[in-house]
Formats: C-alpha cells, structure tokens, sequence
C-alpha cells in the first residue's frame, strides 16, 4: 500500500517534470537538465560506491568515454545506435576495470578511479592526436534542448526505479550481506566480486549514458572538456551529501547543491569560490548525516526498515 | 437619463485617461531604456581561468569602464546609455558555459552577449547565439573552420585567424631567413595536445613543406606536462636551427627555462601562447630578445600605444599583446556598430559583417565574418613584441634573426 | 642520453616528492584526507613570488618565513576545521567523508580569496634559472635545490619519526589513534602537529616550485591529485614511499618522453601508478593486512 | 562408508610459522568428527581452510572426491561446506528471519519470496526460534545469536557442516540446549566436524576424534580411546585434567 502510493506520487512527479519544457523558459529547461544530468550520475554513483563502500572518482571517465562516443559515431550511424553502442562500450571498460581493481580498498581505490579517469583521457587525447591527427569533435545531432532533458530524465527515472527494484532482489540483499561481513557473504555462497563487478558495471553504464546523452548540447568536444575531474568530484559530493546508501540520498543531495551552485555563480560571480568553500564547511557542520538523515532525524521516527541500511562507509584497507 | 448616461460617459473617458496616463510611462520607459544590458559568462575559476584572466576578462571590465565613462554607448540618435553588466562563471565547463548563455539571452534578455574565451566554448555556444539572434564575436578561437562556422552560424565573427595563417606566416619567416642563409632549413616542432596545438601543427606541416623547410623533429605533448628536458636535447640534437612549440603559457614559460638551462640556442626560437604576455619580456629580460610568437603589435600606431596605456592604468597589468588587442578591438566594433545603427541585433549584425572599423588594432573590415588583417607573427625586440609578419603589412618590422645567445642572468 | 635522462628523471621525481611528503604526513598520521592541499601549495607560490617580485627577497629567505607561516595555517585549520570533525566520527570511514568534504569547501575558500587578490592570471618568475652541471648533464638550479630539499626533508623526516621519542608518539598516532592515549599519548596534539608539519612543508613545496613553474589561483587541484597519487603509490604515511614513488614517477616522465614519445608522458605515469597499485594493492611500502 | 571430507597432507604456513602442518584426515558420511587440540595447535586454521577462508600452501582437500583446494569460499559453500563461526557472525542490519532468507538465497537451489520466508521460519522454529523472525538480530540473547548461525549454516542444505567452538561461551543451560540441538542434527544423518573445547559435549555427540598439537596430528580415532590416550591428555588436556 505504502509502496503504491510510493509510485503513485513518483509517477505523478515524474509526468510534471516530462511536461515542464512546454512551460519553461530555455535557461530554465538548461537548469532541468544540469540537475536532471546531476541526479541521475549521483544516483547511478551511489548505486555502486553508496552500498559497497568503494568511493569512485572515475565517474567522468564514463561520462566522457558516452559523450566521445557520440562525437566520434553521431555522423555514420542513427542515434539510437550511437547510444547503445556507448553503453556497450561503458559495460566493457566497465567490466575491465571491475576486473582488475577489486584488491584495492579504501583510499587505494579512490585514487586508483582518478587515475583511472585521467589516463583513459590522456589515452583518447593521444589517439586523436598522434593516430588521427585531430583533436576536437563536432556534434551537429538536430536534439533540441527538450529531447536531451526527455532522455536525461528517462534515465533518471530508470535509474531510481533499478536502484529501488536491486534492493528488493536477491542482489540487494547480497548488498546488505556484504555490506555487514564479507566473511559471512563468501561462506553462504554470495559470490563477492561478481556481484560487486555486476553493481560497478550497472552504474558505469548509466554514467556513460548520462554523458552521451548530454554531449549534443556542447556542439563541440574535446577530452579537456568531458573529462573534467570537476564531473566526478561534484557527482561524489552530491551524493555524499545527500545520503549515499538511500534511495533518494543522491537525488536530494543533487538537487539543492546544484541550485546552490548556480545561484551562488550567477549572484556573486566574483566570490562565487568562497561563498560556497563556506557553505559547504558550514553543511558538513550541520548536516553531519547529509540530508536524508538530516530529514528523518527531523522528522520521522526510525522505522525497522531504515536501520537496514547503514550509511556509506569507506573500507578502510589497513584495518 | 441623458445627463447620467453623459455623465457615465465622462466617468469613463476620465478612467481611461487615467489608464493611459498609468500606462504612460511604461511605454516611455520600454523607449526610453535607461541602459544596455551586456552580459558575459566567462570562466573565473578552473583551469580556463588563467586564459581569461589574461585575454578576455580585463577587457572586457576596460572596455565597460571605458564606455561608462565616456557616458555610455552611443546610439544613432547621439544619446549614450550607460552599460549594465551581468556576468556569470562558467566554471571552466562546457554545460555551465551554455547554460549561461541561455540564461543571458532568454532569462536576463540582455541586449547583447560577450563571447567565453577558448575555440571549444565559444562553438559550445555558437547555436545559442545564432538561435537567439546574439552576434558572436568569437576572439580566442583560432580555428581554420570559420568560414563553415560563418556558413552555419551567420552571427558568428571570428577574430583570431586559424592555424593555416599563423602557420604559413611563420614559414615565409623561416623560409626567407634559410634563403638568406642565415638559418638551416630544418626545423624540430612541438605542439601540445589540445586543439589549439593541433590545429597550428596541421596547418604547419605542409606549410613548411611549401615554403621547402624540412621538418626533421614533430612531436605532440599532454597539456600539464612540467618538464621538458628530453624535448629540448632531442631538438638540439635533430640538427635544426629553428625551433618552433605551439604551446600554453605554462609550457611556453617552462620550455623557455628549460632551453636557457640546457644551453640551446636555437637561430628562430619561436613559441606558443604566452610569449606575447608582458611578463613574459619581464621574466626573460635580455634573454627574451628574438623570441618569436603568434601576435604582434604595432609600437607606433597611437590608438594601440593608447590602448595599452588605458589598460595599464585601469587594470594594473599591461595586456598580452596578441589576443588582448583584438578581444578589446572586437568591442570597439561592436560599440561603434551600435553607434551606427542602434541596439537592433539583426541591424548590428549586419553592420559587423559589411562595416569598417577604428580599433585599438588599426582599421578593421571583415571578411565573410573574419578578420583577416592580423599580426601573425611577432618578435621581442628591444624590449617591445612587435609584429613581424605579414611583411606587406604597414607596421611590420623586420625580423631579427638569428637570436642571440643565452646570457647569463 | 641515458645519463641526462636518468638525471632529468630524478630531478623532475624529486619535486614530485617534495610536493607529496606533506599530504603522506597529513594523511598517515593526522588521518585527514586533505583535498584543499594543494591550495597550500599554490598560497605559498603566491606568497614566494609577492615577496620576490615586490620586495625583492629571495625565495630561499622566503622560504624562512612562509614554511612557518604553512605550519600556523596548518595548525589553525586543524584545530578549527578538522577537530571538531575527528571528535565527532565514530570510525575512520566517516571521518574520511568528512574531512573530504570539509577540505573541499575548504579548497574553495582558498581558492576564492587568491582568486580575488591575484585574479586567474599566470603567474611565473624566474629564480635560480641557470644549468648546473652534474656528471656532465646540465640541470636546473632551482630544479635541483627542489630535488635536495626532497632528500633532505625526506630524510630528516625519517630520521625524526624513527629514532626520537616524539617521532614514535607520532606513528603510534599513526597506527592506532585510538589506542595511543592508553599508553599516555596526547593523539589530538599529536595529529594537530602532523598536520601542521604537512602544511609547512607543502609551503616548503609550493616555494619551490613556484621558481619554475607557472601557476595561477586554480591550479591547486592539479598539485593535490599529482600528491596523492604520489602518496598512494608509496603508501600512506610513508616517507620513504613518497621519495621512491615520486621518484618513479618522474624517472617514467622522462623515460618515455626520451624513448617512447612526450605525448605519452602523463599516461605513462598513470598506467605505471595503476600498475604499481593492482601489484601491491597498498602502494609500494605499504603493507595488507587481513 | 565412503570418506565425504578428505584431507591429505594439508599444510599451511603463516611467513616462518607452520601452523598447520601436513594434516591428514576423513570425515566419513554421517559422521560427527570433533577436531580438538590446545588453543592455537591450528584447529581454525583447518577449519579456514577447508571453507575456503584460507588458502592451503599444500596439500589437497576432498569433497565427496572433489578436490575443493583453494576454492573460494562461495564455490565450496556452492558444493555444500556450511559453517559457523568462532565468534558468532550474525548479519546486524538484518532481522533474524533475513539473516536465514540471506542463506537460502544464495545456495544452490535458491529460494527467494515468500518461499524462503516460509522456510526460513521453519528453520527457526528448527533452531528453536518459533515466530522470533522478525527481531532484530543485534537484540537476541548470545545463545539465541548461535541459534540464528546455525540455522543460516543449516539453510545452505549442507552436506558438511562445520561448526567452530559453536558451544563456547554458553552458561549450562544453554550448553545442554546446545548438545540437544547438534543430537538432533546428527540423529537426522548430517555429517559434521567440529572443533569444541568443552568436552562434555565431545563425548556426548561425537564418536571419533581427531587431536592436533602445534599444527600436527597426534591422535586419530574412537573418542573415547583418543581421550584415554596419554599423549593427548598431556598435550592438551593436561590443563583442564591436572
């Protein structure tokens, strides 16, 4: 009952925001996608780093591999295509890298990931320049502002709804299980890599998309700009401060830091940097739980349900 | 019944007058704007900043602080309007770059719009500016495409020539000094891995082909890259008397250390973005003299000496003497284009394309929206970069060359 | 060739350490990721070259004055910022998000204030820009004091940590924070030292630097991933891991500019950075523990 | 009856420390082994092992003929190894019922729904939980937390069970409710070993002992022969004797 009311309301919300372009103004619809791009790469990064553990910063190697994609595919094939064959190749390198770094834990892997993200750029960047002789890419897709916000927000919906969907599966509670004792995880047979492989590649790939998605609307690409670490850096910081291990933790982390941004860039252009290095000192004072636990110490009493889910933790590697 | 419909009848002439009179004003005001609203995003913070902080934004605040002066920007009718400005930081990213400019044009619906700095923002927002009827004033974007952008975005001007100019200006430098036997005819090239650096090193290749210059070292290097030790000996090595880096501040400065460290002296040292910037001749003192780069000035035109002083004493440094002279002359135009034909963007435009102009970098008349006199080459002498190339030009002074040797400092 | 690159290649690693040994302190003892490290950095270049280019004093007696000056920041951001922080997380993961997090507003505040007194400019002066030469390679002057205060630091940090009393307080601190007051130690003060002492000597590294390369107010963060990924190469808290990874990091630099090509040079050091972590998933000197 | 566990000449060494060294062993079907010797004489280390939490440095480990030698623990758990643990090891942010449903999810022939609800009660009630499914697993009563273990390591449908020291630290009540429970499983043909301290409870359940000493094996046979042996008395239950 509680969880079809639960969709109900996100169904009629959702519908809102498919409706909102024809009442918009453009910025505004520029606004909706920002955020709309924002939730859904916090939400996709939760899904991943939120319940395992490992803090990611190779969020914009994803993103940027979904935008170079297109740029390099959106003239020789339909647009459609061009998408799933960047989701393609965001579950391969996806699966590479799950491969290969699951011995690393806690700060290991956070620096691991930006190496990650800096070296797949660096590596585009000598291929465009040394084997094809170019840098820059042109998209000239005939996207309005609208169909990228419809896509976006398509992806958004799906990602809550698959984040919702893995809780109440059995890959959920594998979640659960490892997040409480690997030890116990291994030894009732949950097999721990894969299922943490499975969580990364499942994130990546909705990463991937999110930059495919958007890289239409910057006309021109370059590795300086859809690999910019600022991508992974806001994308943690959004979800951190959200909730990380919550259903909406990202989304409602997202959705005010990204406002706050922009009204602090767009009110003080000048002093833009200090008001929000204070802002978020001041948050972190007080919203030591981020928002989402922020709002049910306010205002809800802990239901059994909540005390599942522990917040986000960092494995720590010398423990 | 007469006299009360009579009555009626005034009662609703005099609330009509009223109206009127209410709405009056608005009328008046909608006609009678107390300003020009101009507004520019531009990146204050990441790593686009330190451009913008040399080429793009003193500028811009000169060039408001200039107009504002003088009373405002002038409109046909010779009343002046004082600037309004409303600027935003992009942050160095693509996606806050086009969604300020959608917010300038559609939110805040300022008369006109300032370019960002750098070829990938400002194509970012070339749509948008087309889309909303902004003319867009492209200055640090050096790109051989143009005259498809001029095709696709017809509001769009593009200021700083692309790679083939600078290229081909630079090999008729170094192809006149090889047959005047002053330098070999090989050169060791470096470019960094960015767009700029590759669409210059594109154009060069074939350029020194043509001019019969051999091109004996080519390499391409990651932007952030800090030490140049093995590219300095490696072109030392390649038997070339020129040496040509198509880089960025950071690297331009550190490549020039690292050839006064190792001791190279290259006959034609020329580098990237950076060498025209004031510090640059400050740094290197002595040692900068016969250093070549894109840019240039003209020391003895009065509106550009002008110009530098105004900037000086307005922003506290001097400006980089390339970009700087074009990005504050692209607003001449525009402010001049406004005098001429007032605060229509379609009128202006039109006016940009076919106008001449009076700028801080000489007389100015575009072509298919490009602007196609400009200082390609320039080189420190005494002191002063000045430009050296086209030769045709007047204003040109002659090159020096070779470059004297390192000294000790 | 072979002896100038090897040469080049330390040369280069040791800035890289340099910059690094302050972030390996912070880390490893005071357990406070700081992200807002390489604003230090680029402060005290800022400081260096105000001082140089407006009054004329030297960076190496600049460096008298700021790397105190990086220890006072050090210790007022500590007791101010991170403290109440450190008391407040039960477990090292939660106080990781939040040092995180309060660096990273902290980042901005830096970054903001220089932004506003010096603009986005670039910012590069000439010091001790002249060739030395070594076992008949020529190298920078400024370059090499960098690579000599690396070893010097290094080693006298070492030195310090391993054979002093107060260096045994600061890696008990180190190992077990919680366990350290049990055997009399102050871990607060302790941890409030390391990371004042990893604020001097990113000062110490930022005037340095500043010599030779160009900076501007943003260019913080490029220092601080280059430092972490220094310091994770070697291992957290590991001094002689920073000097070895920055060492190898620098020696790949130059190695693959001379042989491979100069536009693989940024990807060489990351794939051997991934490399070197996949093998020993703690970094160089650091140990797994089950 | 054939051998269902087999170890041959399993060692395992820690950097210089041989902590198990060149163990051999059978666990016949529808037997109860216990695994005994003084702390540290490497009992848990074996355990480890043959769950897949250790690897051994040589040696091979049998089930029913398969080799199972360095497995993961998931692939052996797969084969049918279930186990408790030296510390009890319940699932915190479940409740009693999910930390059974955990097992039952993952085994070979998975349940999942209303199915592994159903089942997992069953196996409560099993355990003596009846209708506490719903508690939270922190809040249970030490014994009770052992009764959760095993009935998540009973869910796995194991064809071995391994139970680490599961009755120590019981107040006698509890033992004796805890001996009753580990009859029953043997009364119902369950092969388990186990590593146990409080003899009582040897003698009670298990018909055969193995005994180590500092890695090694010293005795092997019928328990009450083992336990008569003078060489494991003075080993081991030389304290406990004395």
């Amino acid at each position: 009952m509680k969880t079809a009311l639960g969709f109900l309301v996100a169904l009629t919300v959702l519908t809102a925001l498919a409706f909102a372009p024809l009442f918009v103004g453009p910025y505004q619809l520029g606004l909706l996608i920002g955020l709309t791009g924002y939730v859904t790469l916090a939400s996709a990064w939760a899904l991943f780093s939120g319940r395992t553990g490992y803090v990611s910063l190779a969020t914009v190697a994803f993103f940027g591999i979904g935008a170079y994609t297109v740029a390099v595919l959106s003239e020789t094939m339909p647009y459609p295509l061009v998408l799933l064959v960047a989701a393609a190749i965001g579950l391969c390198v996806a699966l590479l890298v799950g491969l290969a770094t699951l011995r690393l834990a806690g700060v290991y892997f956070v620096i691991f990931s930006f190496g990650l993200a800096e070296l797949v750029r660096q590596l585009v960047t000598w291929f465009e320049t040394s084997v094809n002789g170019t840098l820059g890419r042109y998209i000239f897709l005939p996207l309005e502002a609208e169909h990228i916000y419809w896509q976006l927000l398509a992806l958004a919906a799906l990602t809550l709804l698959l984040t919702w969907w893995i809780q109440r599966t059995r890959l959920g509670l594998a979640l659960k299980v490892i997040a409480d004792d690997e030890t116990v995880a291994s030894h009732i047979g949950i097999n721990i890599a894969w299922t943490k492989i499975a969580l990364f590649t499942l994130s990546a790939i909705i990463m991937t998309l999110v930059g495919a998605i958007q890289a239409p609307r910057w006309t021109y690409v370059e590795p300086a700009i859809v690999f910019s670490p600022t991508v992974s850096f806001l994308t943690l910081i959004m979800a951190l401060f959200g909730g990380a291990s919550r259903l909406w933790g990202p989304a409602l982390g997202a959705i005010p830091l990204f406002l706050l941004f922009e009204w602090l860039s767009a009110s003080f252009p000048n002093h833009y940097s200090i008001l929000l290095g204070l802002l978020f000192i001041i948050i972190v004072f007080l919203l030591p739980r981020g928002v989402v636990g922020f709002i049910e110490d306010k205002f809800q009493r802990k239901s059994p349900a909540d005390l599942v889910e522990k917040p986000a933790r960092v494995k720590e590697a010398d423990q | 019944m007469t006299t009360i419909t009579r009555r009626h009848a005034l009662r609703y002439l005099g609330a009509s007058a009223i109206l009127l009179a209410a709405a009056a004003p608005i009328a008046a005001t909608a006609d009678d704007r107390t300003s020009v609203k101009i507004g520019y995003a531009v990146s204050k913070t990441g790593g686009n900043a330190g451009g913008v902080g040399i080429t793009t934004l003193p500028n811009y605040e000169l060039w408001v602080k200039d107009v504002n002066d003088a009373g405002g920007l002038e409109l046909p009718d010779g009343t002046r309007l004082p600037i309004e400005v409303i600027e935003y930081d992009d942050r160095s990213s693509a996606e806050e770059v086009v969604r300020s400019v959608e917010r300038l044009a559609t939110q805040d619906e300022v008369d006109f719009i300032l370019p960002p700095w750098g070829t990938g923002f400002n194509l970012a927002v070339a749509p948008l500016f087309d889309r909303y009827g902004y003319p867009q004033l492209a200055v640090s974007a050096v790109t051989d495409k143009a005259p498809e952008f001029v095709k696709r975005w017809d509001k769009s001007y593009w200021l700083l020539g692309g790679g083939h100019d600078y290229a081909d200006a630079l090999a008729k430098v170094l192809s006149k000094a090889s047959s005047d036997g002053t330098i070999n005819s090989k050169v060791a090239m470096i470019s960094v891995a960015d767009g700029f650096g590759i669409d210059l090193v594109t154009a060069a290749r074939p350029a020194m082909e043509n001019a019969g210059i051999e091109v004996v070292y080519d390499v391409t290097y990651p932007a952030g890259t800090t030490d140049f030790t093995s590219v300095i000996n490696e072109a030392a090595a390649s038997g070339a008397d020129s040496f040509v880096a198509f880089s960025y501040p950071p690297e331009t400065f550190a490549l020039t250390q690292q050839a006064q460290v190792a001791n190279f002296n290259p006959k034609v040292l020329y580098l990237g973005v950076g060498t025209a910037f004031p510090v640059y001749g400050k740094n290197n003192g002595a040692n900068a003299e016969g250093i070549m780069s894109l840019g240039g000035i003209d020391y003895n035109n009065p509106e550009n000496m002008a110009y530098r002083a105004r900037h000086e004493e307005v922003t506290g440094k001097a400006p980089d003497l390339w970009g700087s002279v074009i990005t504050y002359s692209s607003l001449q135009m525009l402010q001049e284009a406004i005098k001429r034909r007032g605060l229509d963007r379609d009128a202006v435009s039109d006016e940009l394309s076919n106008g001449t102009f009076q700028t801080a970098a000489g007389e100015i008349t575009l072509e298919d929206n490009q602007l196609r006199t400009l200082w390609l080459t320039g080189q420190w002498q005494d002191g002063k970069f000045v430009a050296v190339a086209p030769t045709d030009r007047d204003g040109a002074t002659v090159p020096i060359l070779p470059k004297s040797a390192w000294q000790a400092q | 060739m072979l002896m100038t690159t090897l040469i080049a290649g330390l040369v280069l690693g040791g800035s890289y350490a340099l910059l690094a040994m302050g972030l390996t302190i912070q880390y490893g003892i005071a357990r406070t990721m700081n992200l807002a490290y390489g604003e230090t950095i680029i402060a005290s270049a800022f400081a260096a070259y105000l001082l140089y280019n407006n009054l004329g004093i030297s960076p190496i007696l600049g460096l008298v004055i700021i790397a105190p000056a990086g220890f006072v920041f050090g210790w007022l951001v500590y007791g101010i910022l991170m403290r109440p922080l450190v008391a407040r997380s039960e477990n090292t993961a939660t106080l990781e998000i939040n040092s995180i997090l309060a660096t990273f507003g902290l980042l901005f505040v830096i970054q903001g204030v220089m932004l506003v007194i010096f603009g986005g400019n670039y910012i590069s002066y000439n010091y001790l820009n002249f060739g030395v030469e070594i076992i008949g390679v020529r190298v920078a002057a400024n370059r090499l004091l960098a690579l000599g205060l690396a070893l010097t630091i290094g080693g006298g940090l070492y030195l310090l940590l391993t054979r002093t009393r107060w260096g045994t307080t600061l890696r008990a601190v180190a190992v077990n924070p919680a366990a350290a007051p049990l055997v009399g130690i102050d871990a607060n003060r302790a941890a409030r030292f390391a990371f004042a002492l990893g604020g001097a000597l990113a000062s110490s590294g930022g005037v340095v630097v500043s010599m030779y390369q160009t900076f501007t107010a943003s260019s913080g963060v490029i220092f601080t991933m280059k430092a972490l990924i220094v310091v994770i190469m070697g291992g957290v808290g590991n001094l002689a891991g920073a000097l070895f990874a920055g060492l190898i990091l620098g020696l790949s630099e130059t190695f693959v500019a001379a042989y491979i090509s100069p536009g693989l040079t940024i990807a060489a050091v990351y794939i051997i950075f991934l490399v070197i972590l996949l093998c020993r998933p703690a970094g160089l000197f650091g140990k797994v523990q089950k | 009856m054939s051998a269902l566990l087999e170890v041959r000449n399993v060692t395992k060494r820690f950097g210089g420390l041989t902590a198990v060294n060149d163990l051999s062993f059978d666990v016949s079907e529808g037997e109860v082994l216990a695994l005994l010797g003084p702390n540290g004489s490497g009992k848990t280390t074996m355990m480890n092992m043959i769950s897949g939490a250790l690897k051994s440095s040589s040696g091979d480990i049998n089930l029913a003929g398969a080799p199972i030698t360095g497995l993961p623990p998931h692939r052996i758990a797969a084969k049918g190894v279930a186990r408790t643990f030296q510390l009890v090891k319940i699932l915190p942010s479940l409740d009693v019922r999910e930390n059974v449903v955990a097992a039952l999810a993952f085994r070979h022939d998975a349940l999942w729904g209303k199915t592994a609800q159903d089942e997992a009660d069953r196996l409560l009630a099993h355990a003596g939980l009846e209708s506490r499914g719903s508690e939270m697993v922190e809040n249970l009563t030490y014994i009770d937390q052992k009764r959760v273990e095993l009935a998540r390591a009973l869910a796995a449908q194991p064809r071995l069970l391994l139970l680490d020291e599961w009755l120590a630290g019981l107040n006698p009540t509890e033992l004796h409710i805890g001996i009753e429970l580990i009859a029953m499983l043997r009364k119902s043909g369950m092969t388990i070993l186990l590593v146990e301290h409080v003899m009582e409870a040897v003698r009670a359940l298990c018909s055969r002992c193995v005994v180590m000493n500092a890695g090694s094996k010293i005795a092997d046979g019928e328990t009450h022969a083992v336990l008569a042996d003078p060489e494991v008395i003075r080993a081991y239950l030389g304290e406990a004797h004395a």
